[in-house]
C-alpha cells in the first residue's frame, strides 16, 4: 500500500469527496491530504523549499501561475503520458507539468434589488456605480491575480479597465468572500467575482446574481501538478488519470463546478461553457512578468 | 467647635459584631486616648470616626454635624479629618515632601506657604534631609514619621491617630509626644488618640477609653483609671495591675476600707458607697507593694518566679499565698539581686476595692 | 532542641537540600530552554532566511526593499496609526477597569462581562458590522434619519477609521491588565488621601493612577503590539482608504510570487518585528520607573460617582451597546438566514446553520475541539511558566535574566502570520533525538502558540510581581522551601489576579486564532479560526457566523459557569466579578 | 552549636553606607538585643545574617559555616535560620492556621504532629479562636501575632526576630516576652532580637548591642549598658538617661570619683582606670535624683518644665544651672504634684563618669 501527499485548496467537503471516489478506484493507495487556501498552501510550500523538506506529492490548487512559478523553480514533475485527448490545450500546460481539472471562470455579479444586469466589463464604469463597485485584490486573492492577468492581455479590455475603476474611487480589497458579501449585503452594486460563489448563494437566497460578459471571462482551471521530489511517481500519475477521467469530470459537476472535458454536462444553473468567451494568456510569461504587473497595479491604484 | 459625639454605634463585619453599643462624648479641643488589648476594634472605631466605614447601628456628629448614620454618610474626604493610619499607608510613587504636601495642595494652599510648611514638618520630625527620598527607600520608623509628618501638616480641627509611635524608638518617641501635646495645644484640634501604650496614653490624654472586646468598659481621666478602675479588665489592664481576692472587706467611711489579704490586715481605698463584704476583688499595682528587709515586721510570704532586669529597676513576679496560687509583682530599685525562687515577705501599701460589677457595660 | 532537629530527620534534611541546591539554578536553565527552543531559534532561523537569502549577506537588497517609496510610507502610517490606537485603547480600558473595580457604578458585572467578550469576536466581523453600520445603505444611520449619501465616502474608511476601530477592539487587553493592578491596590493609599481633603477625581489622578501605572503600561504594550499585527481592521479598513501599512504590506508580499517572496516577506516582518520591540520597550520603560510596590492584604475601596452614577451609568452602557451588540447583531443576523443578504424575516429566519455546524459537520466539531485542548494546554503550559519567568525577570537582575526578558517578548512582537513560517522553517526537520518531524502534528501548532503568547501571559503577571511584597517570599524562603515549591506555594496564589488575568487573555486570543494556525493546520490538525476563514471564503458566509455565534456563546457560558467556583477561587481573581 | 560571627560587615545601598565594619560575636544559644534608634540599620543587619542581602564586605559564619562573605552567599532557605518580619509578610491567601503549618509541611512534618504544633502556637499567642481566618480580616496586632506563631512553630536554631512586639500591648507582650525566655530556654536557640524598646531588650537579653547610624557602639550585659555606658550616645539612648556636664573629677581608686555638678559636691561611679578631670561627661538617669522636700538639705535648684502622669509616677522635666540649660528628668511617686513652672531642690545620689572617647568606634 502506498500513501500519497495531498496539498489542495478544494473546500474541505469537495476535497475528502474527491479522495474518497480515488481511494474508491484505487484500495491500495491511501491518500493523506492538507487542504488550505491556495496563498496559504504556496507560502507553505515556500517555506518548505527553503527548508528543502518538500512534503506533498501532489497538488491540486487554484490556479496556474502558482504551479507555473513551481514549474520555473523546477519543482514539478512532468507527466507527458497523461491522457489529455479532447481537452483544449489553453486548459493544461504545454509541457504537460499541470493539468487544469474544472474551470471556475470570473464574471460579474450584481444585486438585482439595486442594481441592473450589464453586458460587458466596460459597461459597469458609470458614474451611478461610483464606490459601488466590490473587486477582489489581485495582491490577495489568487483568482483575481488570474482575473488580472487575463483581462490585461484581453484585447479592448487591458489596464484601462482598472484604470476606470481607480476614476470611480474604487479600490480592489481582500478576496471572493468579501465581495460576495458587499453584493448581497447591498452596500455595492457589483462585484468581480468568481461563478460558483454568485450561484451557491444564489441558491441559498442571497440577492445576487452572475453575469459572463460578452467580451469575455477569465478562468481558472484547479489544475492538478506531481512533485518532482515524489517517491511514488507511478501512484501519483494514476490520481492525474483519476481526475482527467469522465468519472473524475462527473464529479466535478456533481461537486457544483463547471467541469472541462468536453461533453460533461455541468450543474444546474451554471452557464455552457461553450457560450462563454475565455480569456486566457500564457502562464510562464506572466509569472516572469508577475512583479512589474503588481507594480503597475499599485501604481493606478495608489496602494 | 468639634466636638464628637458618639451614640451607640454598632459595627459588625459579616457575622462577626466588632463595635457594640459605643457611646463616647468628646469634648470639643479635648485629647482622647483609647486603649486596649489587640483586636478589640480601636482601629474599627477611628475607620467608622473617619468615614472608611458604613455604620450598623448609632449615630456619629463631628462638630454638631450628623456624619454617620446607618441611613446617611458624609464621604471621608468632607468630613476635614486628619488621620495617621496603623500602616503609615505612604503613597510609594510620591517623594517624602511630595507626600506631606498633598494635602495642602488639595486644599489651594499657595505654592509657597506649602513649601514652608512642609520644611517645617519635615524638620519637626528630623526628616528634613531626606525629603527628596521615596517612602520604598525609608526605614520602618522614618516611614513612621512621614506618616506623621502628613497629618501634622494639615491642622486638621479633628486628628485621629492610629498608634501613630508604634514603631519608634523611646527618644523620638518621646520628643514625639511632647509634639503632639504641642501641636494639640497650639491648634486646639480634637485628638483621637489610639494607642496600646498605656503610658503614651496615660501621659498625653485628657481622658482615655478603655475599649474590650468591642465595648468602651471606661471613659474617665488618667488618675482615675490608674487609681479607681472600674471593673477588673480595667484594673488589669492599666499600670500592671493585679487583681486578687482579699476578704473581710469593711469600710472606713473617709474613702478608705480595711481587708485581709492573705491573713495581713490592709488598708485599701474605697468608692464612696463600698458595702462592706466577706471577699472582694481589689486592684494592685507593683509600685504598692514594698519589699520588707527586715524580718520581724508582719508581711505576706511570697518567693520569686521570675526577676527581670529593667534597667532602673528589677521587675520580680513573685508567687504568694498558701498554694503559691497568688501572683504578684514588684519593683525593686536596681542594684540589688532577686534569684528564681528566693523566698521574701513584702507589705502592701496601697490598693483599690474594685466595685461590684451593677452596669452591664462591664460584661464582655 | 536536637529534639526538634532530629524530629524531622536528619538523613531526609540532608537529602531534600541536596536537590534544592538545584533549584534555581534548575528552573534558569528549563527556562532558558523553553525560551530558546520556543522563541529564539525559530525566529533566528526566519531572520537567516530574511538577511542571508542564499545564504549569503546582501546590504544592497536590504536596502533597496527597505528604502523604497512604500515600506517608507507604510512604515510611518504603521507607527502612528499604531501608537494612536494605543492611546484609545489605553485610555477606554483604564477607564472601564476604573469603572468597574473602583466605583459604585450599578451593574457592574454584568458590564465587566459584555465588555471582554468582544476580544471574542474576530477583528474582521466587528470590522464589517462597523462598516455596514455606517455604509450609506446602513439600516441603523437610515433609522435614525443620518444617512450619507450615496457615493460620500465612507466616513470608517480613513487612517482615523482604523484607529478608532483599533482602539475599540483592543481596549479589554488594557481592561484585563489593570484590573489585576488595581486589585492588589491596598486601601489605606486611597484612605489616606481622602482623609486628606481628596474627593472621587482628585485620588484617582493623584493616587491610583500613579500607582496602577505598571497595569497600565502593560496592557498598553498589548495593545500596542495586537494593534500593529491586527491585519483584519488594517487591511478592511486601511485599503479602500489607501491607507497602506507594513501588515498589509506583509500580507502582499506572501500573496506575490517569485523565489524571492519569502525572504523579502521575511524582511518586511523583521522591520515590523523592530517597531514593535521598540514600542514594548518604551511602555516597559515608561511603567517601571518609579517604585509601585504595595504591601498586601488589600480590600479594594470603592470611590462613590454621586450624582454622576447615573449619567456614568448610561454612559457605560451605551458604549457596550455600540462595541458589543452591533457586531453581535450582525453577527446572529446573518447566522440565523439561509443566503447571506437576505433580509432577516419570519420567512427566511432559519436554525439551519446552527444545526449544520452542530450536528452535520464532524470537522467543525473536530476543530473546535482541537482549538479548545490547545487553548487549554497553552494556557496550562504558558501561565506557570510565565510565573516562574517573572519571579526570575523581577527579583534576580542580572544578564541571563534580561536576555530571557528580551527573548520572551521577541515572538510576541511578530504578527502571528511570520510565526507560522518561522514555525514551519524550524520545526520542518525531523526532531533530533526523536526522529520525527512536529511539522503536520498538532504539536507544532501549540508551539507555536506558547511561543505567539508567552508574552503576553507574562505581561499582567510582571505587573502583579510589581506590586508584591517580596518578603512574603523571603517568608516562605526560611522555611527551607525550595523555588518551585514557593512558586506553587506562596507566589502563584498571591498573584492570583494576574495569573488568571494572563491566562483569560491567553484563552481569549488562543481560542479564535487565525494568523498563526492558518499555516500550520492540516487534516490530521485543524483549528476552528482557520476553519471560519475557509467556510467565508468557500462561500458560506452564514455557517461560518453560525460557528462566530456559538463560540461567543460558549465563552459566555464559561465566563458564567466560573461565577459558581467563585467562592472557591482567591478575591479578584475572575475578571468580570467583584 | 550555633555561634554567629560576623566580622567586619559592610553594606550599601546604592551611594548610603548603610552598615559600616559591624563585629559581632554571638555565643550558641545566647539571646542578644540590637537596640537602636530608628534608621540605624538594624533591619538591615538582620537581613544580612538571614541571607536576603548580599554583603559588601567581611563575612559571616554561622554555626562554624560560612554562610556570607562578598563572593559566596548561602541563600536563606539553606540556613536554617527563622525570622519575624518587622511588616509581618503574612500570606494573604494562606489561613492563620495555614501561614504558620507551612514551615512545618515544608519540612515534612506528619500532619498529626503538624495540627498538634500548629494548635499549641496558636493558643501561645491567643489566636486559638481565629485559626481559620485570613489576615486581611486580622488586626494589626492580631497579625503580628500570627507572624509570630509562624516563627515560633519552627523551632529553629538560630531565631531572628525585627521588633516582634511592636504592636502588641501591654499584656500580650509581656505574656510573650516571657514565651520568648521560656522558648529560648527550651530550645537553646540563638536569638536575635531587634527592638527599639530598651525595657525589652534589657529584660530579654543576654547581651544587648546598640547601633547607631551603621555601627556597633556598645555590646554588652544589660546591666553594664544601663549603669556603665561606654559612651555618651550609648549613656543618652538607655534608660532615659542624661548627659551632663560635671566638673573636677577625681578618682577615689575604689570605683567611685567625686566631683561637682552645679555646684555641689556629688559622688560618681567611674572605670577603673578613669584619669582625674577638670571637666567630663557624665549620665544620669531618672532614678539616680531626688527630690528634697526638706529646704535645708543642700540640693540643686531646678525648676519644672513638664510634668507628665505616668501612672505608678509622675515624670517631671527639669530645667537646672544658672540659666536653666541643664535637662534633667526625675520620677516622683504617684500620689503628689508638680506644677509646671515649680521651684524644687534635687540632690543626685548616683551617676557614671563616662569614659574618654579614646576607640575610634565611638564616634559616629
Ligand atoms: N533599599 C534601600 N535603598 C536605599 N536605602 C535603604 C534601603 N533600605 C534601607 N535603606 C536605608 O538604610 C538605613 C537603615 O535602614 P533599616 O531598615 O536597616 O533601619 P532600622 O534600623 O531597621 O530602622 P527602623 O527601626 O526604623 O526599622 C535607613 O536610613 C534606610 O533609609
Ligand atoms: N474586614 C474584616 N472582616 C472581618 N473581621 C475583621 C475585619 N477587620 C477587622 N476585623 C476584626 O475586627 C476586630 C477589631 O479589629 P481592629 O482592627 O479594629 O482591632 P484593633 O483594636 O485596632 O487591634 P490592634 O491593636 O491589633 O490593631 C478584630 O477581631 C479583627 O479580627
Ligand atoms: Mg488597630
Ligand atoms: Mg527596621
Amino acid at each position: 500500500e502506498t500513501t500519497l501527499t495531498l496539498y489542495t485548496s478544494q473546500p474541505p467537503e469537495q476535497a475528502q469527496s474527491t479522495v474518497d471516489a480515488f481511494e474508491a478506484a484505487h484500495p491500495d493507495i491511501k491518500i493523506e491530504w492538507t487542504r488550505n487556501g491556495t496563498s496559504a498552501l504556496m507560502n507553505v510550500i515556500r517555506a518548505e523549499i527553503e527548508a528543502e523538506q518538500i512534503q506533498p506529492d501532489l497538488l491540486l490548487v487554484a490556479d496556474n501561475i502558482n504551479l507555473g512559478e513551481l514549474k520555473a523553480g523546477g519543482h514539478l514533475m512532468a507527466y507527458p503520458e497523461a491522457p489529455v485527448e479532447g481537452y483544449d490545450a489553453a486548459t493544461y500546460d504545454p509541457d504537460m507539468s499541470y493539468f487544469g481539472t474544472k474551470a471556475i471562470t470570473t464574471g460579474i455579479a450584481y444585486n438585482p434589488e439595486i442594481a441592473e444586469p450589464v453586458e460587458s466589463w466596460a459597461e459597469l464604469l458609470t458614474e451611478e456605480n461610483r464606490g459601488q463597485i466590490a473587486v477582489p485584490s489581485p495582491l490577495y486573492s489568487g483568482a483575481a491575480l488570474n482575473h488580472l492577468h487575463a483581462l490585461i492581455n484581453a484585447e479592448g479590455i487591458g489596464w484601462d479597465f482598472y484604470q476606470g475603476l481607480n476614476d470611480l474611487d474604487i479600490v480592489p480589497e481582500g478576496g471572493n468572500g468579501p465581495a460576495t458579501k458587499a453584493v448581497a449585503s447591498g452596500m455595492a452594486k457589483y462585484a468581480i467575482l468568481v461563478d460558483a460563489n454568485a450561484l451557491r448563494a444564489k441558491a441559498d437566497g442571497s440577492p445576487i446574481d452572475f453575469i459572463a460578459p460578452k467580451d469575455g471571462v477569465s478562468f481558472i482551471t484547479e489544475p492538478v501538478a506531481i512533485m518532482s521530489t515524489t517517491e511514488h511517481p507511478d501512484a501519483a500519475k494514476l490520481f492525474v488519470d483519476f481526475l482527467l477521467s469522465e468519472e473524475g469530470q462527473k464529479l466535478v459537476a456533481e461537486q457544483g463546478n463547471l467541469p472541462i472535458m468536453p461533453g460533461v454536462a455541468g450543474p444546474e444553473g451554471f452557464p455552457e461553457l461553450a457560450d462563454m468567451k475565455l480569456l486566457g494568456y500564457d502562464a510562464d510569461t506572466a509569472v516572469s512578468t508577475d512583479a512589474e504587473t503588481r507594480a503597475k497595479f499599485s501604481d493606478i491604484f495608489g496602494l | 467647635m468639634a466636638r464628637i459625639e458618639i451614640e451607640n454605634l454598632d459595627k459588625s463585619f459579616g457575622q462577626t459584631q466588632v463595635l457594640r453599643e459605643v457611646s463616647l462624648s468628646i469634648e470639643a479641643g479635648e485629647f482622647v486616648s483609647v486603649l486596649g488589648p489587640s483586636g478589640c476594634g480601636k482601629t474599627t472605631l477611628l475607620r467608622c470616626l473617619a468615614g472608611f466605614e458604613h455604620i450598623d447601628g448609632g449615630r456619629i456628629e463631628v462638630g454638631g454635624q450628623v456624619v454617620s448614620t446607618p441611613e446617611r454618610h458624609l464621604p471621608p474626604e468632607r468630613r476635614g479629618i486628619g488621620v495617621v493610619f496603623q500602616n503609615y499607608a505612604l503613597w510609594p510613587h510620591m517623594t517624602v515632601a511630595k507626600n506631606v504636601a498633598y494635602g495642602l495642595k488639595i486644599a489651594g494652599v499657595p505654592r509657597s506657604e506649602r513649601e514652608t510648611r512642609v520644611a517645617r514638618v519635615l524638620d519637626l520630625v528630623e526628616l528634613g534631609a531626606l525629603a527628596q527620598r521615596r517612602p520604598a527607600d525609608l526605614s520602618g520608623g522614618q516611614r513612621q514619621r512621614v506618616a506623621l509628618a502628613r497629618c501634622l501638616a494639615m491642622e486638621s480641627r479633628v486628628v485621629l491617630l492610629d498608634e501613630p509611635l508604634a514603631n519608634l524608638d523611646v527618644h523620638l518617641r518621646s520628643a514625639l509626644e511632647e509634639e503632639f501635646a504641642a501641636f494639640h495645644a497650639r491648634s486646639g484640634a480634637t485628638m483621637f488618640y489610639i494607642t496600646h501604650d498605656q503610658a503614651e496614653a496615660l501621659a498625653l490624654a485628657d481622658r482615655v477609653a478603655v475599649m474590650d472586646r468591642g465595648r468602651i468598659i471606661q471613659f474617665d481621666r488618667p488618675e482615675a483609671l490608674f487609681r479607681q478602675p472600674a471593673s477588673e479588665t480595667v484594673a488589669g489592664f492599666i499600670g500592671e495591675g493585679r487583681v486578687i481576692e482579699a476578704e473581710d472587706i469593711r469600710p472606713l467611711g473617709d474613702g478608705h476600707a480595711s481587708a485581709s489579704l492573705l491573713g495581713q490586715p490592709v488598708r485599701l481605698r474605697c468608692a464612696p458607697g463600698q458595702r462592706g463584704q466577706d471577699r472582694g476583688r481589689i486592684s494592685v499595682h507593683p509600685g504598692d507593694l514594698q519589699l520588707l528587709s527586715d524580718d520581724l515586721q508582719p508581711g505576706i510570704e511570697a518567693h520569686v518566679t521570675r526577676a527581670t532586669y529593667r534597667g532602673a529597676y528589677l521587675r520580680a513576679e513573685l508567687a504568694a499565698g498558701p498554694s503559691a496560687s497568688v501572683p504578684l509583682s514588684i519593683n525593686v530599685a536596681a542594684p540589688s539581686s532577686l534569684d528564681r525562687g528566693q523566698r521574701v515577705r513584702i507589705a502592701l501599701r496601697d490598693g483599690w476595692v474594685i466595685p461590684d460589677p451593677v452596669t452591664p457595660t462591664t460584661q464582655p | 532542641m536536637e529534639l526538634a532537629m532530629n524530629r524531622s530527620g536528619r538523613p531526609l534534611r540532608a537529602l531534600r537540600h541536596l536537590t534544592r541546591a538545584g533549584d534555581e539554578h534548575a528552573v534558569v536553565a528549563l527556562l532558558v530552554l523553553f525560551v530558546g527552543l520556543l522563541s529564539v531559534a525559530p525566529l533566528a532561523r526566519l531572520g537567516y532566511a530574511a538577511l542571508m537569502p542564499d545564504g549569503s549577506f546582501n546590504g544592497a537588497r536590504i536596502t533597496e526593499l527597505l528604502g523604497g517609496r512604500r515600506v517608507i510610507e507604510a512604515t510611518l502610517n504603521t507607527v502612528w496609526i499604531s501608537i494612536s490606537a494605543t492611546a484609545l485603547a489605553t485610555v477606554i480600558g483604564t477607564a472601564a477597569a476604573l469603572l468597574a473595580g473602583l466605583s459604585d457604578m450599578r451593574s457592574r458585572t454584568a458590564w465587566v462581562f459584555g465588555f471582554v467578550l468582544p476580544l471574542m469576536i474576530p477583528p474582521q466581523v466587528t470590522a464589517l458590522a462597523w462598516v455596514q453600520a455606517f455604509s450609506p445603505a446602513s439600516p441603523l444611520l437610515g433609522a435614525l434619519d443620518l444617512s450619507l449619501p450615496p457615493g460620500t465616502r465612507h466616513p470608517l474608511y480613513s487612517a482615523g477609521g482604523i484607529v478608532f476601530l483599533l482602539g475599540l477592539y483592543n481596549a479589554p487587553l488594557v481592561f484585563l491588565s489593570v484590573r489585576a493592578s488595581l486589585h492588589r491596590l491596598p486601601a489605606p493609599l486611597i484612605e489616606a488621601a481622602r482623609s486628606a481633603g481628596a474627593g472621587a477625581l482628585p485620588v484617582t489622578r493623584d493616587i491610583v493612577l500613579p500607582l496602577i501605572r505598571g497595569g497600565i503600561f502593560a496592557g498598553a504594550a498589548l495593545a500596542f503590539v495586537s494593534s500593529i499585527g491586527n491585519f483584519g481592521i488594517q487591511a478592511m479598513l486601511g485599503i479602500p482608504a489607501r491607507v497602506p501599512t507594513l501588515i498589509t504590506l506583509i500580507y502582499q508580499q506572501l500573496n506575490s510570487y517569485g523565489p524571492s517572496a519569502l525572504n523579502d516577506m521575511a524582511l518586511l516582518a523583521l522591520l515590523l518585528a523592530v517597531l514593535t520591540l521598540s514600542g514594548m520597550a518604551l511602555t516597559a520603560w515608561l511603567g517601571r520607573r518609579g517604585d509601585q510596590r504595595v504591601n498586601s492584604a488589600a480590600r479594594p475601596p470603592r470611590l462613590s460617582l454621586g450624582r454622576w452614577r447615573m449619567p456614568v451609568t448610561l454612559l457605560a452602557w451605551g458604549y457596550l451597546a455600540l462595541c458589543l451588540v452591533l457586531p453581535l447583531t450582525a453577527l446572529l443576523g446573518t447566522a440565523l438566514v439561509r443566503g447571506y443578504g437576505q433580509p432577516l424575516s419570519a420567512e427566511t429566519l432559519t436554525f439551519e446553520n446552527f444545526a449544520n455546524a452542530l450536528f452535520h459537520h464532524p470537522g467543525i466539531r473536530d476543530a473546535f475541539l482541537t482549538s479548545l485542548w490547545l487553548t487549554l494546554a497553552a494556557v496550562a503550559v504558558l501561565v506557570p511558566i510565565s510565573v516562574a519567568l517573572g519571579y526570575i525577570l523581577s527579583w534576580r537582575r542580572g544578564r541571563i535574566a534580561r536576555a530571557l526578558m528580551i527573548a520572551s517578548e521577541l515572538a510576541y512582537a511578530l504578527p502571528g502570520i511570520i510565526i507560522g513560517v518561522a514555525m514551519i522553517l524550524f520545526f520542518l526537520r525531523p526532531l533530533p533525538f526523536i526522529g520525527t518531524g512536529l511539522y503536520g502534528t498538532i504539536w507544532v501548532i501549540l508551539a507555536a502558540y506558547l511561543s505567539n503568547f508567552l508574552a503576553l501571559a507574562l505581561r499582567p503577571i510582571l505587573g502583579g510581581y510589581a506590586q508584591m511584597d517580596r518578603a512574603l517570599d523571603e517568608a516562605a524562603q526560611l522555611t527551607g522551601a525550595g523555588l518551585l515549591t514557593r512558586l506553587r506555594d506562596i507566589v502563584l496564589p498571591s498573584l492570583a489576579p494576574a495569573a488568571m488575568a494572563s491566562g483569560v487573555l491567553v484563552f481569549m486570543t488562543a481560542i479564535n486564532e487565525i494568523q498563526v494556525s492558518v499555516l500550520l493546520v492540516s487534516s490530521r490538525a485543524q483549528t476552528i479560526g482557520p476553519m471560519i476563514i475557509f467556510l467565508e471564503e468557500a462561500g458560506s458566509s452564514t455557517l461560518a457566523a453560525a460557528v462566530g455565534c456559538l463560540m461567543v456563546a460558549l465563552i459566555l457560558v464559561l465566563m458564567l459557569a466560573s461565577l459558581l467556583f467563585r467562592r472557591r477561587l482567591p478575591p479578584g481573581v475572575l475578571p468580570w466579578q467583584d
